[in-house]
């Protein structure tokens, strides 16, 4: 998302500084509302604060957290998770759907194989991924894959199949050979639909590995919550959500920061008609 | 003490923070296993029955669960064996919701209602056949609702959705401290517990493969004493002394409601960690009335447990 | 003197030919389905020698199968019939011996202009010395040295096409393929481009395929001008062997008497077809 | 996925029921040959049924499902619970998609919120949506729909930034309103895209009815598969998740008819490279 | 006779006929900003009046700005600096009173030959009945009738002009835009489509601007033809008033002794410019 914009005036417009602060100025804008929405809803018991905690104390807790040490072994393993999860599950599915993209016949045996996995509901599969990968890192990381993974896929096979016919066909009588096709005609083509798919995937990368502590772990950030959860804890519940929000902000921002590299030979259209 | 087996052991348990393993995080919080030479990890799964499966399928060594298991596991050919019991009464309270109270005094008045239980076919859902069954109902004159045993539980009753809820504490404490509900039955009790199952009955324990007993006897022996050395320790300690030792995080910043809960499931715990054989076999009638695998088996009792690691720690712990 | 040959002589031709020639169409066939679910044949028939060092043109109405041709040739389109053979050899997938300039804009738009330039010589391997050599060289034979790190969208139709033309040049294919590669330049550029490109065939003894709406090109460049009938079914209506002398220069040669001779002998040829197609297309 | 193939010849080339047939053989052969696997490897203790099942006993158990009646019951409430977390989820998407896609400041304001939701961990909110929406069906649509709302929304959004600026000028020069823009435009471009999601978001509609009903719920496949989970019945647990993996399948094959609909125009491009 | 207007000149035009012309650019200047961060002004103070009925073509050296120019026009790209004016309004965004046929291809892909020609009826809600009639008859014009539901990908080159074509046309714009409609025709059928568009234009006194490489197109087309210098920076080399008699039929007056005259005149004018840019794009 985001992307500079402003009205396609040719040439050297607007000074963009403004425009970029502005946008900061709502974001934070709209934080603030948020929260301030979230505090008074809750302490004048519109909302319940048994389910929707506090600002104040959430707050609170984030602080206490990061002031204090244990935290950041808690973060650092679901982290850790995470990356593996997402680098893992993104490089496999960005190999399996380049494969099928390129392979009529094996992608039309294996589509209806590749969508029951899809289907299946994963957190089913935690007892067996514990079986295989222990109750460590790796059936985080397992269990993240899964949901990256087809993510992804979806959307590299699609980007493989709508490369343009004519691109091809001139990479190929300029000579270039099947892996170097893939390297600079298909997957170049197929970068916008990877991004977005890496968009949501890393916060799904997230979710895996928070999502397997919380079916069993003995730390992480999912244990944290699981615990607190059991306890009621809904503060500490949400200061480990807001916690891991944030990181995946981060994650997400270095995504961007990759896609724009790779992708800026973009036109900056304009959508938004005059 | 090198005598032990392995000195890295991996205890699987379904929900740490319930008093019902409240044995456990002593053991762990007072450095009872690092006394024994042991370095133990426990992982918290999502339930009971995820715990078992941590077990069979390799990735846990022990287990702090369900009695019931051992048995279960019988009928399906896995051998697992209890060693030392942490608690003897479930832990498990059937409460109404107080504006229904008037209404619903008995068993009997069950019928036609919709029950929050924390799983479909876990032990509160047991629980609930177990008084229906004794009031002369069918099991499937209610309306069993999977709940869960967190926040949801408590928003299930509150909000009406359910009639009653077969649940354990945080739930019922929380429930109790919202005036939500009217307690029916009350197995965190003694006197619930022979009312409900008409004698004792073992709820917690530590288990594991038969296998395992086997090959790390040292090892087990040294398990089976920090938990009777954790039992002995609760016995003596005061209810202030234990919410002290537990960590912050379960009470998440209500102590008095953990205090109060606290109190109410004191009763629950084993003295020493020992069997009995009437305990064993009220677990068993429950099971062979509700769950079909276990009816159409032939179990013999006392391969699932194995009483002498508890015997040999009362002398062993002081 | 120009000579026009029928279309059985054509098929004499093709027939003896075929061991010296370097594209040889052995009598190919192209249908496509249609949305109705019925097969439309684009081109039928159709036998077409290009002599080694041989400069054929290709003229025909719009839509009667010059692009479908070139395809079969450069291996991109298996014709429904017939064979494609290349230096005496069946054609097996894609033409390794020609370089196709697309019709259509074929540049990939993640690549500059200089980048889109090298992208053959990549593939192959080229020595990076050489290949900024050769790609900035190229880049000043069509007139876009200043715009080498322009982004194709950022590039003007004219300039893109003879980018495109460049990226196919550079790597010096024995035969080369053009679809209407300068439609979109003015007069002038467009005589630098004719005479850059005739100046590269002859320098070493390429063969060149090359299609074009434009009968004074056809004639300029040319030693063969293949007439294509209006689709559909489409067939070689006529050749005309263009005998002007070589070297020739694009822009004087139109002048001369032969040239305005042949013009009008192709264009009288190509009018009765066009107003044929034109009023067929109509009924419809 | 699928689409059929065969290189590109011009024209009627080789009859296509051969190779359509084809590929059912392989995908036949390859169940045939997965349950063969499947039940040999538990038969053996290769695999240890305890967490594989055995195929015999599933298969059973299906069979006896739906000889009789109660199986129906579940069924459809989980059916139902998908489908309108899907249809609702996609269409939320695609308007907030949209509307965000041609709204540069908006999204640019949107863009960390909107990630953030995304890396929330679902399964913590299962307890606020009981409380909202109670603990029969709504719940369970409500946590599909958060899981299949990111899916659709950011290829939505991927799917309009990326339509030709060339055909949204010519639209507009046509004299289309911003209205018909979308409809002409926007939309039909983006197709690829949204149909690229909604074969993904089919499988993430069953997960979130399963699992909301796994959370809590009386009936459902979600509920059946808890309570055989609860006893350790891993064969009705391994049944249960190959019924709902077959309707997922059918859902996704309706998803695939109303694309080849509306995609019908596309050229079949061939990607296997002679 | 023609006259050779001069800058200067051209300037004092388009202050006085401000009220009575159709298109009035007051002396804009498009930039673009560079890869390297500089900026490209592509073309600078274009002063230029196209009065109502009036058929302007404008040919330059390729990439001096020409579709820039256009798209100023229509509205698309809004100029750095300098004003558009629509009969004596400054334009405020799209160009409701022009029809705009793109250099690129524009069709939508989703659409048949068809759906994409009513495309514009559709949009203004056009009544069925009339929209189909208009719709067929507009195929048939361009001779496209049999090709009504060929989807773009199965049409030629041409082909998908032709559509683009009428697709504009259907709508009977005040003023027609056309960004080098015919390049991809053949000869024959270009004439026809020349007439075609001609015949439109002067029924009901459209205003016309015509980009085109081919001179005599320009030229025979044509009220005036604009000549732009080569880029950077490209402005309006000189003007050319055509004064050949109307009716014309573009391909019988080609032979007129005063167009080949005015076609040497800016055959000759644009040379040197073309030389001139190539020379400096090889230095750069
Ligand atoms: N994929 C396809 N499906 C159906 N018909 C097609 C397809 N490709 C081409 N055709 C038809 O084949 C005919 C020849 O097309 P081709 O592109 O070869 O024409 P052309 O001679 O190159 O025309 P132009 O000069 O306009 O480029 C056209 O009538 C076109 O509609
Ligand atoms: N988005 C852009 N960014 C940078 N430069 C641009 C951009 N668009 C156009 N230009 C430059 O502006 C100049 C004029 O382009 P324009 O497309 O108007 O040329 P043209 O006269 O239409 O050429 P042609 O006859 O080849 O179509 C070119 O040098 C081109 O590189
Ligand atoms: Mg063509
Ligand atoms: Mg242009």
């Amino acid at each position: 998302m985001s992307s500079s914009a402003s009205t396609r005036a040719a040439g050297v417009a607007q000074p963009a500084i403004s425009y970029k602060a502005r946008i900061r100025l709502y974001q934070l804008a709209l934080l603030i509302g948020l929260f301030l929405f979230w505090g008074i809803t809750t302490h004048y018991g519109i909302l319940p604060s048994f389910f929707f905690g506090e600002p104040i104390p959430v707050l609170q807790q984030v602080f206490d957290w990061f002031s204090g040490t244990a935290i950041y072994m808690h973060l650092g393993i679901t982290l850790l998770e995470t990356l593996l999860a997402f680098v893992i599950g993104a490089v496999l599915a960005m190999i399996v759907g380049l494969w099928l993209g390129l392979n009529d016949l094996a992608s039309a045996v294996a589509d209806p194989y590749i969508k029951a996995m899809n289907a299946m509901p994963r957190v089913i599969l935690a007892p067996i991924f514990a079986v295989w990968f222990g109750l460590g890192i790796w059936s985080k990381v397992a269990l993240g894959i899964t949901l990256v993974f087809f993510i992804v896929f979806f959307n590299v096979y699609q980007g493989v199949r709508e490369v343009s016919p004519t691109l091809v066909a001139n990479a190929r009588m300029l000579g270039a050979s099947r892996k170097q096709l893939i390297r600079s005609v298909y997957l170049p083509s197929a970068t916008s639909w990877v991004f977005s798919s890496l968009h949501t995937s890393v916060g799904m990368a997230f979710v895996g590995a928070v999502v397997g502590e919380y079916l069993g772990s003995a730390r992480g950030m999912g244990y944290l919550i699981h615990q607190a959860e059991g306890v009621f804890d809904i503060n500490t519940v949400l200061a480990g959500i807001l916690v891991l929000t944030i990181f995946a902000l981060i994650l997400d921002g270095l995504v961007t920061l990759v896609e724009s590299k790779l992708h800026g030979w973009r036109p900056v259209a304009d959508h938004s008609g005059h | 003490e090198s005598n032990l087996e392995q000195t890295k052991v991996s205890i699987a348990v379904g929900g740490k923070t319930l008093f019902y393993y409240l044995p456990l995080t002593i053991a762990e919080q007072k450095g009872f296993f690092k006394e024994e030479g042991l370095e133990v990890e426990i992982s918290d799964l999502s339930g009971g029955s995820k715990a078992l499966q941590a077990l069979v399928g390799g990735s846990a060594d022990v287990v702090s669960g369900s009695y019931e298991h051992t048995i279960s596991m019988q009928a399906k050919g896995q051998d697992i064996v209890a060693f030392v019991v942490e608690g003897n009464a479930p832990g498990i309270v059937l409460g109404v919701a107080k504006n229904k109270a008037d209404k619903i005094t008995s068993a009997k008045d069950l019928k036609g209602l919709n029950i929050g239980v924390t799983a479909p076919g876990s032990s509160t859902h047991m629980y609930v056949k177990t008084l229906l069954v004794k009031a002369g109902l069918s099991p499937d004159d209610i309306s069993a609702i999977g709940v869960g045993a967190g926040a949801g539980a408590v928003a299930a009753l509150e909000h009406g959705e359910v009639d009653a809820v077969a649940n354990l504490d945080p739930v019922i404490a929380k429930l109790e401290a919202d005036d939500a509900i009217k307690v029916m039955y009350d197995t965190r009790t003694k006197a619930g517990v022979d009312e409900v199952y008409g004698g004792d009955y073992h709820a917690a324990v530590l288990y594991t493969k038969a296998s395992y007993l086997h090959d790390n006897p040292h090892t087990s022996q040294a398990l089976a004493n920090a938990i009777v050395h954790a039992l002995k320790w609760m016995a003596s300690a005061t209810p202030e002394e234990i919410v002290n030792t537990v960590p912050e995080a379960y009470y998440g910043g209500d102590k008095a409601l953990y205090t109060a809960a606290l109190k109410a499931n004191l009763g629950s715990y084993s003295k020493t960690g020992e069997f009995s054989k009437e305990a064993t076999e009220h677990v068993l009638a429950v099971l062979k009335a509700f769950d079909e695998k276990v009816q159409k088996a032939t179990i013999d009792l006392s391969k699932t447990y194995d009483d002498q690691f508890a015997k040999a720690a009362q002398s062993a712990v002081k | 003197m120009p000579a026009v040959v029928k279309d059985h002589l054509s098929l004499v031709r093709s027939q003896q030919g075929a061991a010296s020639s370097a594209v040889s169409l052995k009598s190919i066939t192209c249908s496509f389905s249609t949305p109705k679910g019925g097969t439309y044949t684009a081109v039928k028939d159709i036998c077409l020698d290009v002599g080694e060092a041989e400069f054929v043109s290709v003229v025909g109405p719009t839509g009667c199968g010059k692009s479908t041709i070139l395809n079969s040739i450069a291996g991109l389109l298996q014709p429904t019939s017939g064979t494609v053979e290349v230096f005496g050899k069946p054609l097996q997938g894609i033409n390794r011996d020609a370089g196709y300039m697309f019709q259509a804009d074929a540049l990939m738009p993640w690549r500059t202009a200089y980048d889109n330039v090298v992208a053959g010589l990549q593939f192959r391997g080229t020595e990076p010395e050489e290949m900024k050599h050769l790609g900035h060289q190229w880049l000043d034979r069509v007139g876009l040295g200043r715009f080498a790190d322009r982004y194709p969208h950022q590039m003007s139709g004219g300039m893109r096409k003879r980018v495109a033309m460049a990226q196919m040049l550079i790597l010096n294919p024995k035969i080369i393929l053009m679809d209407e590669p300068f439609s979109a330049l003015d007069v002038q550029t467009r005589q630098l481009m004719e005479n850059e490109l005739l100046a590269l065939w002859s320098a070493n003894r390429r063969s060149a395929v090359f299609i074009t709406h434009d009968l004074e090109e056809a004639i300029a460049m040319s030693d063969r001008v293949v007439v294509l009938s209006a689709g559909p079914a489409s067939h070689i209506m006529a050749e005309f062997e263009i005998t002007l002398s070589r070297p020739r220069d694009v822009a004087e040669i139109r002048m001369t008497p032969e040239f305005l001779d042949l013009h009008h002998q192709i264009w009288a040829t190509m009018r009765d077809e066009v107003m044929k197609g034109y009023q067929q297309s109509q009924q419809g």
